[in-house]
């Protein structure tokens, strides 16, 4: 099974990490996930490709810091997290949240802040590439 | 020596991913970031956070170690 | 493509609603998930199966309506709703949620809705099957 | 005539599925409830919810058409 906290260029699949969630606990009724994908366009402006930069050892730190705050606060049975570097495209996956409980609100309120905390945390830089030519994205709504 | 590494918009701006500074005994995360500001001063403007091996810093009168690996990082923008 | 909304004695793949919702939009940036499954216990008595029975046509009806206000009321891009009959042991799929939007905030709070509204307004039962016998589950936190 | 439906655990008390009520001019959900909770009395205690039709009732002096179909159902309970 992979490690439940990952950065990767490659893709991921959401069966997958649903799978391997669920064999920590059979105990578990609820699974909430957040996928975020690249769109094709943002602010107005075409986008063709989305390139990601990460402070590797620090951003893994901190995932997993996430994931053990995420545990404890909201009484998950587990949560796994994945994050994509790399170049992708429109539609293209990018993150990956799973949470997993007992019931449903713990699930969905923790994936909801780990998805929200992971943005203001994590060193992961987006660079979105337009027909016009490319640019950081050095704020974020 | 510090070695402090840039990253993203901040690497972008400064045209290269990593640099050093001397170490010096008590030198602190304020007295790099302010010798690396005066030499990439556009690229600093956008700077919002400081790392200390791997560790976020909040308070920059940290003193470093020598060998510490620093990084200044631009406003996070994953997810 | 499945239809976004089924009532299904099969299983259903997570990966494959996350494909078919991505379908509908390029602007879709963030898909928000729920997956209930069935636990091995439930007040404190362990639970081998549980059965699920539906009144078929209102269900489907129920559930349209549900995908239909929920986009309506949270600006999705698209949702989709998969429930389960028949009979599921420990671990296995229950339910699927799926809410796709622009941005995360209205992906995860549809998808919270859902599953409470669905739990509210589509008929359907569930039994519970222990090794002290069978009682359909007729209150709900 | 009106066929009237049962499931889950209504249908477990009433050992049935299915029932049939005859359809007479004016006839109200509330008269087929009345009359069919005479004969079921256990499986009526958990009745919650009432639908003609594959839609929800909340005004149970709605005026049934012949050949409607009726539900009486506990709790729900699925997700």
């Amino acid at each position: 099974m992979k490690p439940a906290v990952r950065i990767q260029l490659e893709d991921f699949s959401v069966d997958e990490e649903v799978s391997a969630i669920k064999t920590s606990s059979m105990r578990m009724g609820g699974i909430a996930t957040f996928l975020g994908c690249a769109r094709d366009f943002s602010e107005g402006r075409e986008v063709s490709e989305i390139s990601f930069e990460a402070y590797g050892s620090m951003a893994l730190s901190e995932l997993n810091r996430l994931r053990t705050d995420a545990v404890e606060q909201f009484g998950l049975l587990d949560a796994r997290l994945v994050h994509r570097i790399g170049t992708v495209k429109g539609g293209d996956n990018i993150v990956l949240i799973v949470a997993g409980a007992e019931h449903r609100a713990p699930a969905l309120e923790a994936c909801r802040w780990m998805i929200d905390e992971l943005k203001q945390r994590v060193p992961i830089w987006k660079k979105e590439i337009t027909p016009q030519g490319e640019s950081w994205v050095t704020s974020h709504p | 020596m510090i070695k402090v590494l840039f990253f993203g918009p901040v690497a972008s701006r400064i045209g290269i991913h990593q640099a050093t500074v001397a170490f010096r005994s008590g030198i602190r995360i304020q007295d790099v970031r302010d010798e690396l500001a005066a030499q990439y001063p556009r690229a600093f403007e956008i700077v919002c956070f400081a790392a200390a091996n791997g560790e976020h810093v909040r308070d920059m009168s940290l003193p470093l170690a020598d060998d510490s690996e620093v990084a200044f990082m631009a406003k996070f923008s994953g997810g």
